[in-house]
């Protein structure tokens, strides 16, 4: 392994890594048109642009995922042309990618020692050493557990910091880090932040891919916008504003984006008579503990709290796939079958699930036939399906979302992670459902989208949808909700309404009941 | 390491991360499921006939089991990566049929011969697999009907039987005992700690895992998921070859018949033992207590004296049904 | 070429017993103390019978009936059998339990001529006498087993060849449906043949041998091929009955006539037997599964003292149009 | 930017490298066709094909029970044992008539049928585990049933579905025609068709979106079941026989291979169904040509592996692993 580079970086420095002319051609889709792009020694680089613009496809090429149709990698000044991420990870090339890209079976501790794990005599693996440094490496980013369970059985966000752990603890010239926030809390971010500045000082360069455009101004030093797989702009991040950065994303002009604002919820709708959600008393051992909320129609309701608060444990109780010890929910006054997705979509609950790849989309199938899954039986008749109503259907939110694909039949494994979302979304619109649970429904989503879903969230309610809304970035879920109910602990501690309703509210509601328990 | 210090003001979790105990008897149980049904199947057996628990009679089962149980092994790393090896019946023949013949030249030769020839029926099925990313069921498929084809054409159609005369060195590695034990189910015990050492305690063994439990990732991390995976096909190979050759030994002669539907039965064991068929867990203690039970039932089956052959075949699917199920049971994940 | 000794063997009523041939291999030799086994009271004691394959074709499912009922009638109360499945393996384990359980004495059908070297070990440990019957065990007789009795499949061999030179006249083209691939029975029914075509009728050509596994489906399906690809082919040997009704059937189904293509077989099954009568069938040679009688009365004999020979050679009958019609209700 | 969805052009060539991918085992039957013409004598006769077709129609209905199994990464190695079982039902029922037969051994098939699809879909036991139990008890039950022995069927009714034509077209080969046309509507146009392929795919999400997964799989196993037991029933016809030992031996292997080969992939999510026919055509085909050719076994055996390995080496991207 070769060392990091120990000086600071200072402009004079040649590029550490140079990607040039790098074109990727997929059955069908120019995903990289001749990008070039070049990184010194610790800068943190952004790589910023819209769904499916390439982002992802950049960073593979980079690391050896993907071999580039034409142009090449170099590092330090040598073709570097990685065969394989193992390669580029010998050569110091490490990277976090989008969909996690670890073991869930395996133990967090193996996930995060995976290849040098600590060894005993014989070569064979120390495991009682190895699981006190994955403690250890793990506590110092904030997060606290079993590390010999799957990593599986922790939530995205936890996962998330164990790849990002993964990828900064060995010894490194080159991180690149892909969407490393969409799930991450603010406390979480800020640890991040420490580590990127961490890496800084030591000359180590950093590629950051991020939609949230506030973090890219807080650490990033230089900028790359990609739009439809061609480098847009590049320089310097301080030399653009917040405004031409969206409108250089989107292709758009400066006038147009400022007339936006910055989340799309306009808080027109007004929650209206009797609630149509009503969970009341929800309990499974060791992860809810008596959640009870209700929702009225047009109402949007926000569920705060830390990673493993029990957000995502309460929205699959409710929608029926979570074993519940106790509770239960009613849909309009009707009591709905417990431990029954099947009939929590029939009583008119639809839920976006944050783990888009394992519990989302269908990857074999198409983005049709991933938009009309949940709706079959509405577009069938006598189990014999409509290809007309399906094609209406699928055509309809296709266009209202505009979801970004070669038609209804590409596979949807081929979107972007992005228009994967809008897929799914979709999909639970198309049941026409009466509530809407929405767990982390923007993670991963370009700003333009983003926006998008968030006037579309709007709208939603505002033509009676009751809504719950998860989300960790807490300006949309301050702005997106009438009322936010924190958890801590698979329980509830507060409930957030009007002027108390702010991000520091929010924060201060959970930190004061952290502190409370935590000794 | 890079990161040294760290923002570890309050932690973000509280110790309700902990597994509780219930939890780790639970995972205790899960993994070890084919244990206990065996050790509930043992004593059914002891108690309802006496014949069961004699020395003579276990020392029987753990012989005959022996030969399927290293091929087991093998096929538990085989299918820990998300694979299946369908040759190693026709391998384990194979492997038979070359000790007999190769022992002309010596002891050294009947192993080396066997363990070398399916090793390349391993190497080439692990490299279409790996590298040219054919299916796994398809080209084991393949390596069955050709690796029977192999074995016939060396025995002329099946018409020769090569013997390994009595008194070789070879014969004795077959047929020795120690202890009322022979020779194979130390060895096979052997092989299995080191299996096992080698699945939880090398980087081998975790790029075996990673790359069952999601080979895309596993590739990000670097694992090298080509030379595992054809390493576990060779690894297979050469286990059913050296399996096949001690059975020979036994047998003193390379019997051409044999093997045929043993990968059912393998993979059966395997699956038994808590092993996922679709990759990424399993064990291979858990191996050892499937291949147990199977020869456990066949033996209890015998036991009951009279049945008839289609009576015995309705019993021992029973039998297997109600392992199945009782193993499924206890061995329940909690799902979301 | 028939060598049949009217010495009826027990058994007896419509169906036919198992006839001994004469001479049988070498003089009478092995006895009680020349084997080195303990004289013991059959009716009492533990015999274990090993069967190799499922009784579920018409040969296994008499051999079997025949040896239980022969054990009942000889007063044996103590008879444990096992089925080996058609896995070698299996039955080498069945027969070590079988020990284990205490057997006096062991009956064994083997699948297998070679790699019954664990058994023998443990049985001569303890010296219990085995009678290998239907296929032989290679090994030393009177040492490792005492005697084999059955049918000598190289000579079935010999006689469907005899019969198939018969009825082509010494000249023609044949085609062959192989038993099961590795099996002992298919190279010895497939040598005896061969050779004796070679050495008497140089005019016959085997132009198709493929393998039929021994099932009437199989034998169906290769021969339905075969007519259209060797549409020249005269005479059909096959090594079983069963594949033989298969080639039947696909004659038929091939819009053939009775006669129009000679079927020789083996085996002399009731179904074969019929067919002969019917014409579809030229000739079938007998390989008879009654071992019980023959087998119980080996036993005794040898537990009483008396001299055995190293192996007991039944003669086989022959069927063909000429005794068809009386032999059908005595086939099995 | 317009509101329309944004559709992105696809190249003419990547077209037909995918064309290739999902359809090369129809270019591997073409192949197969082309070089046997050449090299085997009366290759190209309506009496040949006949016998290919006829041969091939239990292994095509069983294969597309097996097609759907797989469609929902599960697997059946029951179909065999299946098969032996409505064989074995026949002749006890003949007596109450054929339609009475017929519906009896149909019966039996769903029965297995029943007890596959529970344990997968409500012990969760791993399918292909699940399957052996009946696999190996499954023929036995049809042993005993039998009395172990091999019966002649004489009644021409049930004959004649196994050697009469519908316009020159073989029955057998008419129902299989039949049944894969149904299985291609149920696959295509069906609710059901559409939630077993999404269930193979992504067990979690299909559960998360409401979809009845254990019905599914349950109804997806009968439906195994029930076509393995139509083609024991037509094989009875054609054998004229009830042969409960032989019937169906290694079927499973044969209906897999052809469902892989036919570029559904084992790890579920897809089905093809015309694929899996051609798949089944493609096995019937090199057996044939094997067999025609009078090769020993021993050649046989690894030219088939060779040619097996050919076939999907041409489809490969089709499927998964
Ligand atoms: N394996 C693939 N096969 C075919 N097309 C692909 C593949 N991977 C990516 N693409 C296409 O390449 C384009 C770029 O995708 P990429 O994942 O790089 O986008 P991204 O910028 O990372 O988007 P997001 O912000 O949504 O993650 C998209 O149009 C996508 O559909
Ligand atoms: N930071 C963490 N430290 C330790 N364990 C965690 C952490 N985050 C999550 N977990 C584990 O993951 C499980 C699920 O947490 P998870 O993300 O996802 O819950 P959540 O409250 O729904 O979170 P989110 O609000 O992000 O959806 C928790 O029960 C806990 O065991
Ligand atoms: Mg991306
Ligand atoms: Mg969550």
């Amino acid at each position: 392994m070769t060392d990091p580079v120990p000086e600071q970086a200072n402009a004079g420095d040649p590029p550490l890594l140079e990607a040039r002319d790098i074109v990727k051609r997929f059955t069908g889709v120019l995903a990289l048109d001749r990008v070039t792009l070049s990184l010194r020694p610790g800068e943190v680089h952004a790589l910023v642009g819209e769904n499916g613009a390439g982002k992802s496809t950049l960073i593979k090429v980079i690391t050896g995922v993907h071999r580039p149709d034409e142009g090449e990698v170099r590092l330090a000044g040598r073709t570097a042309g990685f065969a394989d991420p193992l390669d580029a990870q010998r050569a110091g090339v490490q990277a976090v990618h989008q969909e996690i890209g670890l073991v869930p079976d395996l133990s967090v501790a193996r996930n995060l020692l995976l290849g040098r794990e600590p060894r005993r005599a014989l070569g064979l693996i120390d495991t009682r050493r190895m699981h006190q440094t994955a403690a250890r490496t793990l506590e110092s980013y904030g997060v606290r557990v079993d590390v010999r369970l799957p990593l599986r059985s922790l939530g995205v966000g936890a996962q998330q910091m164990v790849a990002l752990a993964r990828a900064v603890s060995v010894d490194a010239r080159v991180v690149i880090m892909d969407e490393p926030t969409s799930s991450l809390e603010p406390r979480e971010v800020e640890t991040l932040f420490g580590v990127i500045d961490r890496l800084r000082g030591q000359g180590i360069a950093v590629i950051y891919v991020s939609h949230r455009l506030d973090e890219l101004y807080r650490i990033c030093d230089g900028v790359t916008v990609l739009r439809d797989g061609r480098v847009v702009h590049q320089g310097a991040l301080a030399d653009l504003d917040r405004l031409r950065l969206v409108s250089l994303m989107l292709g758009r002009d400066v006038a147009q984006v400022r007339s936006e604002g910055v989340t799309r919820f306009s808080g027109a709708h007004e929650a209206s008579g009797r609630p149509v959600l009503e969970a009341s008393g929800l309990t499974s051992r060791h992860l809810l503990d008596d959640v009870s909320l209700t929702i009225r129609p047009r109402e949007v309701v926000g569920l705060g709290g830390l990673l493993g608060a029990g957000r995502t444990e309460t929205a699959k109780a409710i929608a029926g796939v979570l074993p519940l010890d106790a509770g239960g929910v009613t849909v309009a006054g009707l009591p709905v079958r417990r431990g029954s997705a099947t009939a929590a979509v029939r009583a008119g609950i639809a839920l976006l699930p944050e783990d888009r790849k394992a519990e989302g989309i269908v990857p074999t199938l198409s983005v049709r036939d991933n938009i009309a899954l949940a709706a079959l039986p509405r577009l069938a008749r006598a189990g014999v399906v409509s290809d007309a109503r399906i094609d209406r259907i699928v055509e309809t939110f296709m266009k209202r979302l505009r979801i970004k694909a070669t038609g209804p039949h590409q596979p949807v494994a081929e979107l972007s992670g992005g228009n994967q979302q809008k897929v799914l979304l979709a999909r639970w619109l198309a049941t026409e459902p009466k509530v809407l649970l929405l767990d982390e429904p923007t993670r991963g989503i370009d700003v333009g989208a983003k926006a998008e879903v968030q006037a579309l969230v709007d709208e939603l309610a505002e033509a009676g949808l009751a809504v719950l809304l998860i989300s960790s970035d807490l300006e949309e879920l301050v702005e997106g909700s009438d009322r936010v109910v924190v958890l801590r602990g698979g329980a509830v501690v507060g409930e957030l309404t009007g002027d108390e309703l702010t991000e520091e509210g929010v924060m201060t509601t959970i930190a004061a009941h952290t502190r409370e328990n935590a000794g | 390491m890079t990161t040294e210090q760290a923002t570890a003001d309050t932690p973000v979790t509280q110790d309700a991360y902990a597994p509780s105990r219930r939890d780790r008897t639970f995972g205790l149980i899960q993994r070890h499921g084919a244990t206990a049904v065996l050790v509930l199947l043992l004593l059914v057996g002891s108690l309802s006939f006496a014949r069961f628990p004699t020395g003579e009679n276990l020392g029987d089962i753990a012989i005959t089991s022996s030969f399927p149980a290293m091929v087991a092994l093998g096929m538990t790393f085989v299918i820990i990566t998300g694979g299946i090896d369908l040759s190693v019946g026709s391998v384990f023949a194979l492997g038979g049929v070359l000790a007999a013949y190769a022992v002309r030249w010596g002891t050294v030769a009947g192993l080396l011969v066997p363990l070398a020839v399916c090793g390349v029926v391993g190497l080439v099925q692990g490299l279409l697999i790996a590298r040219v990313r054919l299916a796994p069921f398809i080209v084991t498929l393949a390596g069955l009907l050709g690796a029977r084809g192999l074995l016939l054409s060396i025995s002329h159609e099946g018409a020769t039987t090569y013997l390994i005369p009595h008194g070789t060195v070879l014969a004795r590695l077959g047929q020795g005992h120690l202890f009322g034990l022979g020779y194979p189910v130390y060895l096979t015990l052997v092989l299995f700690v080191i299996g096992g050492v080698v699945l939880q305690r090398t980087g081998f063994g975790q790029a075996v895992y990673a790359i069952g439990g999601a080979e895309d990732a596993a590739a990000l991390m670097g694992v090298p998921v080509a030379r595992t995976k054809v390493v576990v096909y060779v690894l297979s190979g050469m286990l059913a070859g050296l399996s096949g050759a001690l059975n020979a030994a036994r047998l003193s002669s390379g019997v051409t018949i044999l093997g045929t539907g043993m990968e059912l039965d393998v993979i059966a064991a395997v699956v038994i033992g808590g092993t996922l068929l679709t990759g990424g867990a399993g064990s291979v203690s858990g191996t050892i207590a499937g291949v147990l039970l199977l020869g456990v039932i066949q033996n209890l089956i015998n036991q009951i004296g009279d049945l008839s052959s289609s009576y015995q075949q309705v019993v021992s699917g029973a039998f297997l049904a109600v392992v199945v199920v009782a193993q499924t049971y206890l061995s329940r994940a909690r799902r979301l | 070429a028939k060598s049949e000794k009217d010495q009826q063997t027990g058994g007896g009523g419509a169906q036919a017993g198992q006839v001994v041939q004469t001479p049988t291999g070498s003089a009478p030799s092995c006895t009680i103390d020349k084997f080195g086994a303990a004289k013991f009271d059959p009716k009492s004691s533990v015999i274990g019978f090993s069967q190799s394959e499922k009784e579920a074709n018409p040969f296994r499912i008499a051999e079997t009936a025949s040896i239980k009922a022969e054990a009942k009638q000889e007063g044996i109360a103590n008879l444990r059998t096992t089925n080996g499945q058609s896995q070698f393996s299996k039955q080498i384990s069945d027969v070590q339990q079988l020990i284990a359980q205490g057997a006096k004495a062991l009956v064994i059908a083997p699948l297998n001529s070679d790699g019954w070297e664990p058994v023998l070990q443990q049985a001569s440990a303890k010296h219990i006498p085995i009678i290998t019957i239907d296929r032989k065990i290679n090994a030393t007789a009177c040492k490792d087993y005492v005697t084999f009795i059955g049918s000598d499949f190289y000579e079935q061999g010999r006689r469907a060849a005899d019969q198939m030179i018969k009825a082509l006249g010494g000249k023609g083209k044949v085609a062959i449906l192989l038993g099961a691939s590795g099996n002992n029975v298919t190279t010895e029914r497939t040598g005896g043949f061969k050779d004796e075509i070679a050495k008497k009728a140089p005019g016959i050509q085997i132009t198709f041998e493929q393998t039929g596994d021994f099932a009437r489906e199989k034998g169906q399906q290769v021969t339905e091929q075969m007519i259209q690809s060797h549409p020249d082919v005269n005479a059909i040997y096959a090594e079983n009955d069963e594949m033989a009704l298969g080639a039947v059937t696909a004659l038929k189904g091939a819009g053939k006539k009775a006669g129009d293509i000679k079927i020789v077989s083996v085996d002399g099954t009731r179904n074969a037997v019929s067919q002969i009568v019917s014409g579809w069938i030229y000739a079938v040679v007998e390989s008879n599964p009654r071992f019980g009688p023959l087998a119980f009365q080996t036993l005794s004999k040898f537990l009483n003292g008396e001299p055995i020979p190293d192996k007991v050679i039944i003669s086989d009958r022959e069927y063909d149009s000429s005794n068809a019609k009386q032999s059908v209700a005595s086939a099995y | 930017m317009s509101d329309t969805a944004v559709a992105l052009p696809r190249p003419a060539g990547a077209r037909t490298l995918a064309w290739l991918q999902n359809y090369g085992v129809y270019a591997a039957i073409a192949a197969l066709i082309v070089v046997n013409i050449v090299i085997t004598p009366h290759f190209i006769s309506t009496e040949n094909l006949r016998t290919q077709l006829v041969q091939v129609a239990p292994v095509v209905i069983v294969s597309l029970g097996m097609a759907l199994v797989i469609g929902t990464e599960g697997v059946d190695l029951s179909v065999g044992s299946v098969m032996a079982l409505a064989t074995a039902l026949i002749p006890l029922y003949l007596g109450y008539g054929v339609g009475a037969a017929i519906l009896v051994a149909l019966v039996g098939g769903v029965a297995v049928g029943l007890v596959n699809g529970s344990l997968v879909a409500f012990v969760n036991v791993q399918p292909i585990v699940a399957t052996l139990c009946l696999f190996v008890g499954g023929r036995g039950l049809a042993l005993v049933i039998a009395g172990g022995r091999l019966k002649d069927v004489h009644d021409t009714t049930l004959l004649d579905l196994g050697s009469s034509s519908l316009v020159g077209i073989p029955l057998p080969v008419v129902v299989a025609a039949v049944l894969t046309v149904l299985v291609a509507g149920v696959v295509r146009r069906t609710t059901f068709g559409r939630q077993l392929v999404a269930i193979g795919g992504n067990r979690t999400a299909s559960v998360l979106s409401g979809l009845p997964v254990r019905r599914v799989l349950l109804l997806v196993y009968v439906l195994s079941g029930l076509l393995a037991a139509v083609a024991g029933v037509l094989a009875t016809a054609r054998l004229q026989a009830s042969d409960p030992s032989s019937l169906g031996l290694l079927m499973e292997l044969s209906a897999i291979t052809a469902v892989v080969v036919g570029g559904t992939p084992l790890t579920g999510g897809r089905v093809r169904v015309l694929g899996t026919v051609a798949g089944a055509l493609l096995i019937q085909l090199v057996r044939a040509t094997l067999i025609k050719h009078n090769l020993p076994d021993s050649v046989a055996q690894m030219v088939q592996a060779v040619i097996i390995l050919a076939a999907v080496y041409a489809a490969r991207g089709g499927t998964g692993r």
